[in-house]
């Protein structure tokens, strides 16, 4: 291919980790890669022959945006394995956990990564010099997600507590009051979030029909499940990952590549949203009938405003969480029933899904994989990315950094977690 | 403010001069801003005070001017870490927090009637500087006097300058001025370490009190000079440091000794006398 | 001095009334093996039976972590930070635990009286408990076993109830304000108290005293226990922490992001750590683990000439709360020249 | 006072505490933040007063951007455990996995553009002038070392371990009390016994005490007295500590070779 224009992004800013883009524009076609930088780390490696309570105690280090999901998920991943069985209260007690991190990062991603964007500003402190107002509910709900992750997991990143089987000191109930309060008080500001996103229309450019692929909740909308399902119905168990998930290697990047039905696919909120909205309830249903337009399911831009509804409708969840859980009594963690096994789980991490697998012999973890949501969507962020470029280019757009602008912002429209994209897995 | 009553709290003071005195000491003259506080305050040779610069912390530092110039002090002060990088960019109007001052401080009073012989080694001649002076201030109440100031280059020798200048004058009151260095071969006055020149002094060692400071580490070989050349031990006097932060011996860091003789610096010394020493293992 | 009585079933009422003059600590049961001093909101949760607590008393005088000022950095004035002190009654307080803060109040009342330390001091009642010694206890040895000034109250455990000694007009106060919940002392109680005076006595694993053990000490600079015991020293501090009469302190500027403001704050510091000898230039009076271990050693078998005891009250904590099992008695014993076992042992 | 907050390879997590400080506005206010990638798109290494430098050094360009951030910054802060110790990533390193080795595990013989290698801390290619502990730092500590740097002085440095914080705390121990593995007698202090407060042992996150004080011999012993085996407790040491010097020396001198 004859190139005729290079776009080139050294260093992609306002994303979590480090990353460039290029694009290609030639005769026949334009070309986009994501080059991921960063080291390899190896987490796969790492926590090998490890005791899985120390395993699942790195595992959170692959990123510090996903740390908690980054920690839930392997430990059910033992749980499984060893077939032990927490309490009903320790369930709740982790899914508000995950809710907490789950609104911590959209709202990080979305008031200090994105909105700067839309608003043309180098970064969220500028922003916060026209309109303090925007920043400050912003930091607000990251604080309720941060505080949530505190009280339950010891703290905002890289939670200790949570561990196989159960928790360590549990909160109080005024604790969790408090944090129900804050939660009230958030909804507001998240609902201006989803008018906020209402108020841009999305570049056509990027208008690609995608596969959607997303878990099947239990039975709320939330971050838990055993299944996964696509937009084109397909629908398989988490032990069966293997046979529907391929991963490829790029020479230009530490990440690996993911494809569904051998195809380049979506996770992440739009893909939940699209999948499972007919669990939505509350505000965020309401806000879905009044703002249906926005969710689109083909263009990556409307996963800003899934993740704006996905934060009002768990800031609900949360309060709902709170009053089940009611006054949090003190256990001991639950116990392996065998000392030996396999174990699969999937969860929802703000970004998309994350697969854990784990081999276990005698409590030493013998195997591990990982699939992350930025390596699931690498290449359908590629696509977008390529498609962004292309389709400004001929409509005659020649300069490169405008160009670049437009692609960086396609590909923090994806929220991609760099960190977790080069922790790594076994072919 | 409650500085009545609070033993931490600190007297403002400003910065009126501030010296060079070698690559790493200035000199620092201060005032209280408080003017009854001026007038009022005072202290004995050895003893120092807690200077602090809100921000950074507080430090103990001897006070080397005398006693008699009434509302005015001063602290040689050396450039060495956290706190002294800061007070070293204070300029005239700037000022410090003082409390003190703290310490026994020399038994000036006792010294009376008899001959004086300070030895210095290094920054030892700060806390001398103030028995010194009150000394001179005080001339009459004494016998002869030897300084002993040594270092290892000239340009270390504290109060070398103040010292050359009183030359003349210290001839006419039997004051002996001795400086020493150890290392330094542009230097072209007398060379070798302090004990050397012990033998030169013009105190009567039959009738003389001696004060010792420096680094503990030369100690020991000061005191046998003296005792070998007739000083009488229960004469000599040293003075100690340690790493304090009350100076008023309630943090616990500068407790030296053994279990049957505990000290704190702060309130037993930083001033010891060779029998303290001797008797208790550890102080230096 | 005035004896009283008050009866078990009284006992929880009397916490109640307790906490009517101030707010109430107490020991509390926190872990399967440890207790520690809490606030208590509900009385029941006081427990009786423990031996130590994880913190020990001195944390309601010395904070372990203090304001001390709040400055500004462009006028160069502070404005001290004592704040209100709200009076709180310390239940429970063992007899080593009484001398402890007796001998804190020697080194902090002295010549300059320390305002942060004396508005707590002044502001809290004691009430002391009696206990019976495990194998880590020496106070008899140490001569702090039993106590006669220093607190408010002092009870003593009867099979029925608790003896109570006055030892304060506080304590005639309180008593006088609450003569519903005490009797008069019986023969019978008096009997009492003897036997568990005795039963406890009888069950320290030592008998004698260690007033000569600081000259052994001092005598005894180069033993092989040194190397040995401070080879396990995690120099983790544990032992100064828990002790009662440790109280070295460092302090520390706070500066605020705003550049102007801030502020100077003290917090529990230990000699077993590095920095605690490093004067600047690097030179540590301490330099090694050795060194640091020693000191300790050194300073808690010094003499506190005002109160003609031990720095020591041979409470035990440092050797139950140390991670590595480093015996604290029995070293001192191996010191002594006694092994275990010998030293007019009781059992 | 000009400051860059850089990012080498890591989790991103001790920027993310940085983006995160309650006081973000005011710490935007007294500083010009020249460089904050993860925050901000403009700017490009530049001279600084401050560099906080986060992350370990794992590929050739971690190496060259970590010596352009020193030539650039008059002061320079190692921030984390990544930075200071290498990170958890260093593990492969106590493990004497080879990087090769590890590479090929996972990426098959496919080649890819960069040369990676064992994660190593900052300090092993540029002077580090301080250090901010943890994983990630706690928020005090970030706000501490900012504000003495904007008076023109510095932080003075925890050099003594978590236990200290755990007992001032109030904390029962757990390894006293359940023989559990708790690494906060070799750990620096600085995050006031979070985790034992959560009830769980610490796991050294913060890295070793600094100085040559974290005995990891003396904790060992504790360890093999109440049943521990060496290679589990050296690998409990080594995930924060891999780059320690004398761990492996430490641990043969309590359960030999
Ligand atoms: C009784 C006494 C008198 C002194 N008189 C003088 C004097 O006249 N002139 C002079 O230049 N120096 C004097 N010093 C030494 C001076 O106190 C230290 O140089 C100073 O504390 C260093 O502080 P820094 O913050 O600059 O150094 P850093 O090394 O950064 O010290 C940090 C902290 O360590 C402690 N510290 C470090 N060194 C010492 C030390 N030597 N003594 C006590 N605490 C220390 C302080 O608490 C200080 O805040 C005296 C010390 C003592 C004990
Ligand atoms: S040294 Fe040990 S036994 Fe003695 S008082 Fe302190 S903690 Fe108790
Ligand atoms: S629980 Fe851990 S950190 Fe706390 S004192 Fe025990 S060993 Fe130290
Ligand atoms: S207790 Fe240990 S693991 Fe937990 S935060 Fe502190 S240093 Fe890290």
């Amino acid at each position: 291919m004859k190139v005729t224009k290079e776009i080139r992004v050294d260093h992609l800013a306002r994303i979590e980790g480090k990353a460039g883009i290029e694009v290609d524009v030639g005769d026949d076609g334009v070309e986009a890669k994501l080059n991921v930088t960063e080291g390899a780390r190896f987490f796969e490696v790492i926590t090998r022959n490890k005791h899985y309570n120390e395993a699942v105690a790195i595992f959170p280090r692959i990123c510090s945006f996903c740390c908690t999901p980054h920690k839930l998920t392997p430990i059910e991943a033992v749980e499984w394995a060893l077939d032990i069985q927490p309490s009903e209260q320790t369930r709740k007690l982790r899914d508000l956990l995950y809710l907490g991190n789950v609104v911590e990062s959209h709202a990080l991603h979305l008031y200090l990564l994105v909105v700067p964007d839309y608003l043309g500003y180098p970064d969220a402190f500028a922003v916060a010099q026209k309109d303090g107002g925007l920043v400050k509910d912003g930091l607000f709900l990251k604080d309720v997600g941060a505080e949530i992750q505190t009280a339950i997991g010891s703290r905002s990143i890289h939670p200790e507590s949570a561990i196989v089987g159960g928790f360590g000191t549990l909160p109080s109930r005024r604790t969790l009051e408090k944090i129900a309060a804050m939660a009230e008080e958030g909804i507001q500001k998240a609902v201006r979030a989803v008018d906020f996103f209402a108020e841009y229309e999305y570049p056509q450019y990027v208008d690609i029909k995608r596969q959607h692929l997303s878990i099947k909740p239990y039975d709320v909308y939330g971050v838990y499940g055993n299944t996964m399902v696509s937009n084109n119905g397909d629908q398989f168990p988490v032990e069966d990952y293997r046979q529907h998930l391929a991963e490829e290697v790029a020479p230009y990047s530490y990440a690996k590549r993911g494809l569904f039905n051998d195809q380049p696919y979506m996770v992440g909120a739009l893909s939940r949203v699209v999948n499972n909205d007919h669990l939505l309830t509350g505000t965020a249903q309401d806000l879905m009938e009044r703002y249906h337009q926005f969710v689109t399911p083909d263009n990556p831009f409307a996963n800003n405003f899934a993740q704006a509804v996905e934060m009002v409708f768990f800031l609900e969840r949360i309060r709902e969480l709170i009053q089940e859980i009611g006054e949090p009594v003190q256990e001991k963690p639950a116990q392996p029933s065998r000392a030996s096994g396999e174990g699969y789980a999937v969860t929802e991490a703000p970004r998309g899904l994350l697969i854990y697998y784990m081999n276990i012999e005698d409590h030493v973890v013998t195997d591990v994989d990982v699939i992350t949501p930025t390596a699931m969507f690498l290449p359908m962020m590629e696509k977008d990315i390529a498609a962004m470029a292309e389709g400004l280019w001929r409509d005659g757009m020649q300069d490169g950094d405008t160009i670049a602008k437009k692609v960086e912002m396609v590909a923090r429209a994806y929220d991609p977690c760099i960190s977790c994209s080069v922790h790594v897995t076994r072919l | 403010m409650s500085i009545a009553d609070n033993i931490y709290d600190l007297h403002k003071c400003r910065v009126l001069r501030v010296y060079d005195m070698t690559d790493e000491e200035k000199l620092f003259l201060l005032r209280f801003e408080n003017s009854e506080t001026a007038e009022s305050w005072t202290f004995s040779p050895g003893q120092f005070v807690q200077v602090a610069l809100p921000g950074i912390g507080e430090i103990p530092i001897s006070i080397c001017s005398s006693p008699m110039r009434r509302g005015f002090f001063e602290m040689c002060i050396k450039k060495v870490g956290k706190v002294t990088d800061i007070v070293h960019t204070l300029h005239p109007g700037d000022f410090m927090g003082i409390r003190g001052p703290y310490g026994n401080g020399f038994p000036m009073a006792e010294f009376e009637d008899s001959d004086i012989l300070l030895i210095a080694a290094g920054i030892g001649m700060v806390p001398l500087r103030s028995v010194f002076l009150y000394a001179t201030d005080n001339r009459w109440k004494f016998g002869n006097i030897t300084v002993i100031n040594s270092a290892r280059y000239g340009k270390n020798l504290l109060f070398r300058k103040e010292l050359e200048a009183m030359r003349d004058i210290a001839e006419a009151e039997n004051i002996n001025i001795i400086q020493t260095v150890t290392r330094d071969p542009e230097w072209k006055g007398r060379t070798g370490r302090a004990q050397e020149h012990i033998a030169d002094a013009n105190t009567d060692p039959k009738n003389s009190y001696v004060v010792v400071c420096g680094p503990p580490q030369a100690y020991r070989s000061i005191f046998d000079t003296l005792i070998q050349q007739g000083y009488d031990p229960r004469n000599i006097y040293v003075t100690l440091e340690r790493r304090m932060k009350c100076g008023v011996g309630k943090c616990g860091h500068c407790i030296a000794g053994s279990s049957t003789h505990l000290k704190y610096i702060c309130l037993d010394g930083p001033v010891f006398g060779y029998y303290d020493i001797i008797s208790t293992p550890g102080l230096i | 001095m005035r004896y009283l009585k008050i009866k078990s079933d009284k006992i929880h009422p009397f916490l109640e009334r307790l906490s009517t003059y101030g707010a109430l600590y107490g020991p509390v049961k926190i872990s399967e093996e440890f207790y520690d001093y809490r606030k208590i909101d509900d009385v029941k949760d006081v427990a009786f039976e423990y031996t130590r607590t994880v913190t020990p008393a001195k944390k309601y005088v010395i904070p372990t972590r203090q304001d001390m000022f709040e400055f500004d950095m462009d006028t160069n004035e502070y404005r001290e930070t004592i704040g209100e002190v709200e009076p709180f009654v310390l239940f429970g307080l063992h007899a080593c635990s009484i001398v402890g803060l007796r001998i804190l109040d020697g080194v902090y009342l002295d010549e300059y009286p320390d305002k942060y330390y004396k508005v707590r001091r002044d502001a809290g009642i004691i009430i002391g408990l009696s206990c019976l010694p495990d194998e880590y206890c020496f106070c008899n040895l140490r001569r702090t076993d039993f106590v006669d000034i220093g607190f408010d109250l002092f009870l003593h455990e009867l099979p029925d109830g608790y003896l109570v000694r006055v030892g304060s007009e506080q304590g005639h106060k309180i008593v006088d304000e609450n003569q519903d919940l005490f009797e008069d002392v019986n023969n019978q109680d008096i009997q009492n108290f003897k036997k568990f005076e005795r039963k406890r006595h009888e069950m320290f694993q030592y008998q004698g005293s260690f007033d000569n053990l600081r000259y052994m000490l001092e005598l005894t600079e180069d033993h092989p226990l040194w190397d040995r015991e401070s080879d396990k020293c995690l120099g983790c501090g544990n032992c100064t922490m828990t002790c009662p009469t440790c109280r070295c302190y460092d302090v520390q500027d706070i500066p605020d992001i705003d550049g102007v403001h801030g502020k100077r704050i003290r917090y529990w510091d230990s000699c077993q750590f590095r920095s605690h000898g490093l004067v600047a230039g690097g030179h540590n009076f301490r330099e090694t683990k050795k060194d640091r271990f020693i000191n300790r050693y050194v300073c808690k078998n010094a003499y506190f000439y005002p109160l003609g005891t031990a720095y020591c009250v041979g409470c035990g904590n440092c050797t139950h709360f140390c991670p590595a099992n480093i015996d604290f008695l029995k070293n001192l014993m191996e010191i002594r020249g006694i092994s275990e076992g010998v030293y007019e042992h009781s059992r | 006072m000009k400051i860059g907050i850089h990012g080498l390879t890591s989790c991103y997590g001790c920027q993310l505490s940085m983006a995160i400080v309650r006081r973000l506005l005011d710490v935007v206010d007294k500083f010009e933040v020249e460089y904050f990638y993860m925050l901000s798109s403009k700017g490009d290494i530049a001279d600084v007063d401050v560099a906080f430098v986060e992350g370990s050094v794992s590929t050739d360009m971690d190496e060259e951007e970590v010596k352009k951030i020193r030539e650039h910054a008059k002061v320079l802060v190692a921030v984390g455990s990544c930075a200071i110790h290498g990170g958890v990533q260093s593990i492969l390193h106590n493990e004497g996995i080879d990087y090769d080795q590890a590479f090929a595990t996972v990426y098959g013989d496919r080649p890819i553009h960069y040369r990676g290698r064992v994660a190593e801390p900052i300090d092993k290619y540029v002077q580090v002038d301080y250090r901010l502990p943890g994983c990630p730092p706690e928020e005090e500590e970030i706000m501490y070392y900012l504000s003495t740097f904007a008076i023109g002085s510095w932080p003075e440095e925890k050099d003594y371990p978590v236990c200290a914080e755990c007992r001032r705390a109030g904390n029962p121990c757990i390894l006293i009390e359940r023989n559990e593995p708790c690494l906060g007698p070799v750990t620096v202090a600085g995050c006031d016994a979070r985790c034992i407060k959560y009830d769980i042992p610490c796991i050294g996150c913060r890295g070793a005490v600094p100085h040559d004080t974290a005995w990891f011999d003396s904790l060992a012993k504790t360890f093999k007295d109440r049943g521990m085996d060496k290679e589990y407790v050296r690998k409990r040491m080594a995930i924060f500590s891999a780059h320690h010097g004398k761990l492996d020396e430490m641990l043969d001198a309590i359960y030999g070779d």
